[in-house]
């Protein structure tokens, strides 16, 4: 390879490339372990986890739009015990950083899922996912609440000592606020965008194409909001952002660092092409040769924005 | 291990308006496939649809000397994607990964085994034929569709010393009425004794009404089921059906890209499974 | 033509059928006179207007996103009075039934409009553009803010005897409440969805592709978070809706009537196809036969959702 | 009143790596057009860019009676559409939106007419210079480029009586250096007496100096822009372009897809043009 220094710190947790795998649009990652190389990912983060095993929603649970997908899985599981027990050791012998998504309906659930995890060897962070919209309760109520997304971060962080990432939901008004709230909680690092809750009808039958009517929207359609969105979150913390939607190529990675991300996460992209992470790699660091940068930080944050240019609104 | 192919597009043998079959240059899923698996397919051009198409693999293509070339896929023209498969010139690209699945058994004698198909449901026959043919299972192809103009490569299976059993819903071809018919007529005449595999692919309602007729003359089935699929490697957790392990456990939602497409008849929880959208 | 009845009422408003070109997307009408017969549309919603001239912003004003675009005209206009003395006469010339959409910094810019409008002849309704992210003052600070929306809303109501619509934003957490705020004070229909507000960056300069940094993402990409929104409003207000975002073909017109939507708007969809309307109408037109109905409002609000279905945050 | 046509391609004449001359069926918009005016192109296929993308009107095709067949573009190659006009085999078809904007003046003699063009500028000068010719209006086209390999239809242009003056970069064609080089000194030589009309298409930085130049000589000039255009309708504001409408007059945006392409060298308010990106 080449002298190009690709870590990226996300707080107390240093990655060796800023390449995530996003959750649940990587299994467990031991799915991927015949395609992809595991330990070259800057990091992993697994599939969203309840403390119980959970069925998910009835299928369908795709469908395709354009530019995007739709996906209304209903965070099937099986739960953390089984996850520590039956997958993590896989993980641990192909050298994955592994990321855990937790997801609770409690503030308590978030805490003793925290605590679970922290006693078991091979976790590097938590990522709370207080934004998924496809559960009815918990996931994105907290994350649509800034007093609710306060507490399930401050909750979390008095309970483990491993690095706590909040991943936040695009479905609010003000990300920004968000991001601050979770800062303020103690959050090693945010990271965003989830998915949009959106909604697509088969017009033959005049029935929702999701079996659960509503799914989150994800893919190329949505990344000039989700470039947004960190851009406005790098301008309101000093904490790491992991940023991410839509992520399809080198020169889209490039644009999140750019708008403000400390590291990016991949997930659509892995169903199109699950070779997809060592062509990032590779594009990555032709860019930053191109370029004449030495390292991947040298580029973070630093778009070209005109003194006045701020959020319009709020 | 699947691979990514950039696979060019060696023929395109358009059968009728709505089939055709491509034959795709890629050596190393031809050489690794097995009876029943798929491979995801997409177009690489700006604006292709997102997500990759299940398709099971057809025919193994072989040159001269037998060695494994390519695929080819027996396409049913229905989106835009099946769309793309029907007009797409030899010379062409399609990028195809696999192979993917759990595939089917493939018996061995004394046991026999019949093949039910219907329409497209045809394509996962074709490799399992020649397996069965080279463990010399006899075996017998259940062929329905609507009518004659729907049926295809019966002759290429005839001349595998398959035995084929044609239906046609308007009578043009073979017996008039469902595949069932013949099927259920042949199973009452089939000693209990003698060893049997049935598998079947087609659509939902047929595959269950073979599982039941199977079921019901203590038979065992396969079936290649085709639930919506959006990555073929157990990553997006979308291709779920409903599988019980005993008859009177609850069903599980299972990936069938994992755990199928092929399961065992008799495990579906047919009830419960998602009418195609 | 057909016997159906494509006619729709948004309250006081008849139109002769759904189809509303978009504000924004057509100009002040006249300058699309030459491919589209005005006579044949619902209605025509004008480019949002201020009360005085503006420039607008400087170019680059639009750029291309995966099945969207970004655009930051900043409202170059001509005014309200140049608008009456230049443009409506021709409007009514060519039989065009004519939304304005007006939009204002303060409260009382928005009734001042309201009231000059009032006495023009040739003016159907009033668009209230309170969502409007590509402008610093006024605009979207109404459209982010439940009692802005009110007062906004109440304002006009009392200045006006038009039919008032005002038109929402989507970059809240909960459509729904706005649209319910502004039948509250009084709104004869509700539109939605302006555009979401995004971003895009050129990675080779790492500038901003769009001069004024942020811009309005439309078309076929937000589709299916445009559904979903309309679908919830529709749950939540009885006055009519009319519904947009990513309007290309009939079926899309159907997608976004069955979720709940009165009427529709169709924007981005004339700078890719300017002869797209008659193919709407025939469409439409087509669909409603195909299916047995004799007018458009049979199919308004008729997703078959199962009685659980419902937005899962807030 | 425009017209979108789904024009077949008739052909490809791939000029280099970069540029080629797509032939395109559209009897209707050839009868239309005038020089220097525009037409709207779109690929309609799933997934195709959405917004249309702005093509010069190159040649005017016609049959045997010369009767207007249709028009072909002259196309550079920088992106995804430029790209497919490149790849575009005859056979295949392209949308095409037209014609649109406001068209150069077609001055009479004893006017003389200069065209100035630059790289992909030349597209706008074929119709502009049969005009010319049918006024008898003498013309010169002062055409630049990298290298020789840039400069294409010279010999178009002289069959048909234009008098070129070249120049290239890397000096293997014409003058070395850039084109208004020589302009300048024609410039010069030109009795004051002489009426002229210099017309111009190319980089922004060559528009600009050309419109310098024949101001300091009190020359009149047309320049024909290349904004992102978004409709070409008027729809969209999106391809607005500074012009004051006097020296001292502040500058105004305005369409450029109805007031121009083509506008009065001297409205154009340069220093607030923004650059291409
Ligand atoms: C394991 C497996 C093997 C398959 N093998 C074959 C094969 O050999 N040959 C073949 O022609 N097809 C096969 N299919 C079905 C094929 O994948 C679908 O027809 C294809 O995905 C449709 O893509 P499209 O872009 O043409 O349709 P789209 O434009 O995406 O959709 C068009 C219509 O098809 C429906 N549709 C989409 N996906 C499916 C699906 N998976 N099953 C049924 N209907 C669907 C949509 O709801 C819609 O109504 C297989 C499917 C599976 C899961
Ligand atoms: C009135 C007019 C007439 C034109 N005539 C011709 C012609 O005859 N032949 C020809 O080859 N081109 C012509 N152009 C330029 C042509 O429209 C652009 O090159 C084209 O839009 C690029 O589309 P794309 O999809 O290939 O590029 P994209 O993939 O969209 O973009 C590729 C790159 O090109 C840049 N780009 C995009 N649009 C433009 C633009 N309008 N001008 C300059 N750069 C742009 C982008 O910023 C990007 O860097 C004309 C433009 C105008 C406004
Ligand atoms: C099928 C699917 C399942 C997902 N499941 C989860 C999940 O369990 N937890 C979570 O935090 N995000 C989940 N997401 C959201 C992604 O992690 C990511 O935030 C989003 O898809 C945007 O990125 P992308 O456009 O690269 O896919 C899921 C997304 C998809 C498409
Ligand atoms: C170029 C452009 C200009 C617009 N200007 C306005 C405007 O002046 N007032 C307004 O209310 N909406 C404006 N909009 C928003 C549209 O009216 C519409 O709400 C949005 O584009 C979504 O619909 P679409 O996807 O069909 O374009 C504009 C949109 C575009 C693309
Ligand atoms: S298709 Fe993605 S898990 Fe099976
Ligand atoms: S290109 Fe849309 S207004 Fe000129």
């Amino acid at each position: 390879m080449s002298s190009i220094n690709l870590t990226v710190n996300l707080g107390q947790l240093q990655l060796k490339n800023p390449l995530v795998a996003a959750s649940g649009c990587f299994g467990y990652g031991t799915e991927y372990s015949d395609v992809v190389d595991l330990s070259t990912l800057g990091a992993i983060a697994v599939k969203g986890l309840f403390l119980q095993e959970r069925p998910g929603h009835v299928p369908p649970r795709i469908v395709e739009t354009p530019s995007g997908m739709l996906n209304a899985i209903g965070l099937q599981g099986i739960g953390v015990r089984r996850f520590i027990d039956e997958r993590l050791p896989a993980l641990r012998k192909h050298r994955a950083v592994v990321i855990v998504n937790i997801c609770g309906t409690t503030v308590d659930e978030y805490a003793e899922l925290a605590r679970i995890l922290s006693d078991a060897p091979g976790v590097a962070a938590l990522e709370l996912n207080i934004s998924c919209p496809n559960i009815k309760e918990g996931g994105i109520t907290f994350g649509c609440d800034l007093r609710g997304a306060h507490d399930v971060v401050s909750a979390v962080r008095r309970a483990t000592s491993l690095p706590v990432i909040p991943k936040l939901t695009p479905n609010v008004t003000d990300v920004a606020s968000f991001a601050r709230a979770a800062e303020e909680a103690g959050a090693d690092a945010v990271s965003l965008v989830n998915t949009f809750l959106a909604m697509a009808i088969d017009v033959e039958t005049r029935r929702p194409r999701l079996s659960n009517v509503f799914g989150g929207l994800s893919g190329p359609a949505i990344r000039p909001i989700a470039v947004r969105m960190v851009y406005e979150c790098r301008q309101a913390v000093r904490i790491p952002i992991m940023g991410m939607g839509g992520i399809m190529t080198a020169e889209d990675v490039v644009e999140f660092l750019v708008a403000g991300a400390d590291a990016v996460q991949v997930g659509t992209a892995n169903f199109v092409d699950p070779f997809v992470w060592p062509k990032l790699l590779d594009g990555l660091t032709g860019y930053l040769e191109r370029h004449g940068h030495g390292a991947v930080r040298d580029i973070v944050g630093t778009v070209a924005v005109p003194g006045a240019a701020q959020r319009i609104s709020s | 291990m699947p691979a990514d192919v950039d696979a060019l597009v060696l023929s395109n043998d358009r059968l009728s308006e709505a089939y055709n079959v491509v034959g795709l240059a890629a050596p190393s899923i031809a050489a690794a496939a097995q009876p029943g698996q798929f491979v995801m397919v997409r177009e690489d051009r700006p604006g292709a649809p997102l997500l990759r198409r299940p398709f099971s693999i057809f025919e193994i293509l072989r040159d001269d000397q037998g060695r494994p070339t390519g695929i080819s896929l027996l396409n049913k023209r229905v989106g835009v994607v099946t769309g793309a498969l029907y007009a797409r010139e030899p010379g062409g690209r399609l990028q195809c990964l696999g192979p993917l699945g759990r595939p089917f058994s493939v018996g061995t004698p004394p046991a026999e085994a019949w093949m039910v198909a219907g329409g497209v449901g045809l394509a996962p026959f074709a490799t399992l034929a020649e397996a069965l043919r080279e463990q010399r299972t006899p075996a017998t192809l259940y062929y329905g569709g609507r009518s004659a103009s729907d049926l295809f490569h019966v002759d290429w299976f005839e001349r595998r010393d398959i035995r084929v059993v044609l239906a046609t819903e308007d009578g043009s071809r073979g017996e008039a009425g469902l595949i069932t018919g013949p099927l259920e007529r042949h199973l009452a005449l089939l000693p209990a004794a003698a060893p049997l595999m049935i598998h079947a692919c087609g659509p939902t309602g047929m595959m269950r009404a073979v599982a039941q007729l199977a079921q019901a003359s203590g038979r065992a089935t396969e079936v290649s089921l085709e639930p919506v699929m959006g990555c073929g490697l157990g990553g997006c957790y979308s291709c779920v059906v409903p599988v019980r392990s005993g008859p009177a456990t609850p069903s599980q939602l299972v990936r069938s890209c994992l755990q199928g497409p092929v399961f065992p008849g008799h495990q579906v929880a047919w009830n419960e499974l998602a009418p195609a959208v």
